[in-house]
């Protein structure tokens, strides 16, 4: 785990492109710990975090690190709320808070077998850095709600695709393509982000065929650094696991089910 | 300088909430720059009660307006899995966190506990007593009296019977946490004085509930998986402060102000209607040096 | 449609909270459009005490976050100055303020008094049974006892023989309106229903206070004249929804819901944690027309 | 009077210029009722409006309108806290709530007096509509704290000036000026809108001198039409005005003094 400096750090954004129905705010980080792949950081306006629909946001928001590049970090935003609203607004030059890198990263799959990647709509974000990270191949498997969304694809090289409407590559679930993956390959590593459903997906899926599985998930977050414990998905077997601290990304065999709040936005 | 409280000696008038800040987890995160950065003049653990918890279901968490509602539900190791496993790390940590590399000292642990009743409360003070590693013990009277489902905190009476009750079972300074559902916070302060309470601290959080925003499923749910909470953060401070106030004006022992502390003018506001020190949750949440700063910035408001 | 509540027919289920609503200054600055468009279902005076009182020494004011703590002191003209001067004028223009042109008819008015015992209390509660312009009767009971200082409506007891001892004054329909300052709210809601009141509506404001913000001056003066004040508005919202849930679990009788309501998903939250009418505070002033805009939302909400 | 309409109204920003420290806000009113001088409107900008510091501003803000032209009302604005500085932001094209014009405003001098204006500082705001609505000359003075407020001058025509420092004018009080006035013709009528210090000054002055004197007074303000009774003054003889719909323009003999947070910012 990269160790995150003690104190939120006010970042320049350098800049705020849009990618579909997603943006791309990039950050200058030069001085900050390279993130492992599948970690996160808290981020939140410098100015006017706050004054949105409820009087929100207040507390920072969690955001994968997309990428690491030339001292930028790269998140993907999906407006979604005030916190996400409000960020999207940012423009080059302004500032963020940010606290970071956090979190348990994805582990590099064992010599000599194959990344299966698996993400879904603004989730595929913490799989860009991994696939950046990956010496060998992988396969990239992408599900999508709709057209303005498949333009995140971008983000990654070499993605099958899968749309709920049919708009781009397979008309269905991006389960429905994983399927057939390990049905060929059984001795393949899964990486997956997105909606809680599509985890709990693919997890049934690689419990099943007994294929290890990487599961990075979400959560409310008030701290992002263990502190508060508001973050928790129940662990198999009993007690709850925090999903900043623990996580987020972890293994699937230590989950009994991907609970409904414990994915990206649907 | 340094502050007298309850006889510990410390370096500035900033602590923790009790709950809001997992030392252990966040050296884990933070590593050397908690250790020389060590926000905190103190340490509150977070409750321990004398049974292990795993806390409630999630949700946990909700923004409201300037705040957050928390339900938690009090996870910890219990007695024996906190003096085992947590209390060593604890010392460890502490043991040289207290300040800049040449003047390191110590950073006291106040460990926060919680029981039912006077005979579980006991236990717990009993075995605080027996260690070393702790500076003083803070009792959370927030816990729910199983008849009334009131706090046990709540109805000054009640109180005083509960603490006059467990008081000998320590030597260490004891403070009592006291809950802001109450009619009377300052008769409440005054009860745990009389029973023989070292300082005060407060204000819990408020209690308060959220919906889950889909409006289609009837009846609708509770957002919170432990159904109501708890609100903290800077929608609580003014409520706060005039709990502080008149607690404050009531009793002669020491007071711990809390409640939406973002900056050292909210940390001021505190300490000018009498509290003696000030703590520090949610805003940890939204940076976790922030301690520090309010610390530092109070510093220079006194100098200047 | 229509709502009936406590014997009155209203138009909707939004009304106004008590003293955040000056019917009759309004309607000298906006005159027609305040009569076209009145936003209430039905309109709750400001607190009337027997005597006149002018209020306490400004600042009455003081911005939090997410809210206003206000420190007003419950100005009125005096029971005798309100039957005389301010009825006739209510009455005037609540008499044709109900909806548009076609099928105007008469806003119910409920006023509001408030008593330092039940002798005060029952004075103000006969003079409003003689009077046919008013429909119903809310008391406050966030009155302080005038030996404990407490709110004679936080104790449930003092509360139960306070109602009890009131309640045969009048036969309009009596409204308890219930403090927040308290450890158990819904225990004084039940106590306010076994007594024989009709409704319980809640929160009242919560006690908060500010410092004045110049540091330079020791020992600093509180902000508000009035020293103390309540807190309302968002940052009460949670506070609000989790007491209105409680209250409404525990009684049978209808719950008027209030506390930092700003559009009509926090009243859609208040309505399905069990309150049967909304009321509006400190959103009008934000803007006047607000509770109307709460009103046809809602019923938006409830046809789609 | 004029009446407002029974709701706040979104009006259109049309332009926000620097006039040394101040600025001077346009909005487009075709529809709004002519405002009568000395009167005002609450102001919050439509988005964004909290989130700054202490989470403020929540509520809306009072300000004199400072002149209505062409359809458009003009406000003069102080940067002192976070509803000023959030509406400072403002640009050409946003959207801001108003209600109003509200409250009570300068009667018109009685035939054959002269109008003597008096104002401090942002203050000055009400007294150029005031001006332009007179049909006579009047006497304007103005005091300033220091260069960069001297240029708020510009709002009027032809006045005589007072500076703390010294760098333009009279260096002292606008109150010396006004003495000097009077003593050469108590026949004025004072229109007075500025701090508190210098409101009492002149309700002073005008006292002594017995001169009638219209006080444009300044409070905290919850609502701006009566509701909330925040914005109170002590009256003569005892009780309190609001300063919302008993003024916020008074007339000097019913109070005793001006009090400490009833004026402009200092
Ligand atoms: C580890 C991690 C990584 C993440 N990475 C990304 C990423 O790369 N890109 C990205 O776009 N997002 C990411 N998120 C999600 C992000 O942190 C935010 O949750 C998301 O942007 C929504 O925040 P918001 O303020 O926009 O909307 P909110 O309204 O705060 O959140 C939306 C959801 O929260 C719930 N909710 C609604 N109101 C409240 C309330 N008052 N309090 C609490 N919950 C409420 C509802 O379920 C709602 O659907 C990540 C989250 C985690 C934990
Ligand atoms: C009738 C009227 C006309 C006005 N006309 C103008 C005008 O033309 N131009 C102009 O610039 N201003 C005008 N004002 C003042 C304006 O309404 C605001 O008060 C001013 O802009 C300051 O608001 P703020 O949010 O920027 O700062 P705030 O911080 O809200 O106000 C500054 C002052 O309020 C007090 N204060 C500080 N914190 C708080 C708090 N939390 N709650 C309550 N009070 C606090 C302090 O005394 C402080 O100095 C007028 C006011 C009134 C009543
Ligand atoms: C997430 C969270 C967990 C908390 N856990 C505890 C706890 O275990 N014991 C306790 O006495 N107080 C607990 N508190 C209350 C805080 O210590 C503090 O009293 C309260 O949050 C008000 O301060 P703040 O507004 O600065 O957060 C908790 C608060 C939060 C937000
Ligand atoms: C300025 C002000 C004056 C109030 N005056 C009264 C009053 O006279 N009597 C009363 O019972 N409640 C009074 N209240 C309380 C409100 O009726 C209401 O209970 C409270 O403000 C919570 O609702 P809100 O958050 O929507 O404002 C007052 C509130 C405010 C803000
Ligand atoms: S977000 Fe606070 S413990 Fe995980
Ligand atoms: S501002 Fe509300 S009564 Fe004057």
């Amino acid at each position: 785990m990269s160790e995150a400096p003690f104190a939120r750090r006010a970042l320049t954004v350098t800049g705020m492109e849009e990618l579909g129905a997603y943006r791309v705010l990039r950050v200058a980080d030069p001085d900050g710990a390279a993130p492992e792949p599948g970690q996160f950081a808290m981020l939140a306006a410098a100015e006017r975090w706050g004054g949105g629909e409820d009087e929100r946001p207040y507390l920072p928001r969690a955001f994968s690190i997309a990428r690491h590049l030339d001292g930028e970090s790269h998140f993907l935003l999906e407006d979604v709320g005030p916190g996400s609203r409000r960020l999207c607004e940012l423009r080059a030059g302004e500032k963020l808070w940010s606290l970071g890198p956090l979190g348990q990263g994805f582990a590099a799959p064992p010599d000599g077998r194959r990344a299966l990647l698996v993400g879904g709509g603004v989730g595929i974000a913490p799989l860009a850095i991994l696939q950046d990270s990956l010496s060998a191949a992988c396969t990239v498997l992408l599900g999508f709600r709709d057209a303005p969304r498949v333009a995140g694809a971008a983000l990654l090289s070499g993605a099958q695709l899968a749309t709920d409407d049919g708009s781009a590559g397979h008309h269905g679930l991006v389960t429905d393509l994983l399927e057939e993956e390990i049905r060929h390959d059984s001795h393949a590593v899964v990486y997956a982000c997105g909606p809680a459903g599509m985890l709990e997906g693919v997890r049934a899926v690689c419990a099943r065929a007994e294929v290890p599985a990487q599961l990075a998930l979400e959560a409310g977050m008030a701290c992002g650094f263990g502190a508060c414990f508001g973050c928790v998905v129940p662990r198999r077997g009993g007690g709850y696991l925090r999903v900043c601290v623990d996580g987020p990304v972890i293994d699937a065999a230590v989950l009994e089910h991907v609970e409904e709040h414990a994915g990206a936005p649907a | 300088m340094s502050i007298e409280f309850c006889g510990l000696e410390l370096a500035h008038r900033v602590i923790n909430g009790s709950g809001t800040f997992d030392a252990i987890a966040a050296r884990r995160v933070f590593d050397e720059g908690l250790r020389t950065g060590f926000p905190f003049a103190a340490y509150v653990s977070k409750t321990i009660t004398l049974e292990p918890r795993a806390g409630n279901p999630p949700p946990r968490l909700w923004e409201a307006p300037g705040g957050l509602i928390n339900s938690i539900g009090l996870p910890n190791k219990g007695l024996d899995g906190y003096l085992r496993d947590d209390l060593p790390q604890l010392a460890d940590l502490l043991g040289d966190a207290g300040g800049e590399a040449a003047d390191r000292r110590a950073v006291p642990l106040i460990t926060n506990v919680m029981g039912a009743d006077s005979e579980e409360i006991s236990r717990l003070l009993e075995a605080c007593q027996e260690r070393g590693e702790i500076a003083a013990v803070e009792l959370n009277v927030s816990c729910p009296n199983v008849k009334t489902g009131l706090d046990i905190g709540a109805d000054p009476r009640q109180l005083e019977d509960v603490v006059r009750a467990v008081r000998g079972r320590t030597q260490k300074p004891l403070v009592v946490k006291l809950t802001p559902n109450t009619a009377d916070v300052a008769a409440c302060a005054q009860a745990a004085e009389e029973a023989g309470a070292d300082a005060v601290s407060l204000i819990n959080t408020l209690r308060a509930t959220a919906l889950a925003p889909q409006a289609t499923v009837r009846p609708r749910r509770p957002w919170l998986g432990g159904g109501t909470g708890g609100l903290s953060g800077p929608a609580i401070r003014v409520v706060a402060l005039a709990q502080v106030e008149a607690v404050a004006a009531r009793v002669t022992i020491p007071v711990v102000g809390m409640g939406g502390v973002q900056c050292a003018r909210h940390a001021r506001d505190l300490l000018d209607v009498g509290a003696t020190l000030v703590a520090v949750g949610t805003e940890s949440f939204r940076d976790p040096a922030s301690a520090g700063r309010i610390a530092r910035e109070l510093q220079s408001l006194e100098e200047g």
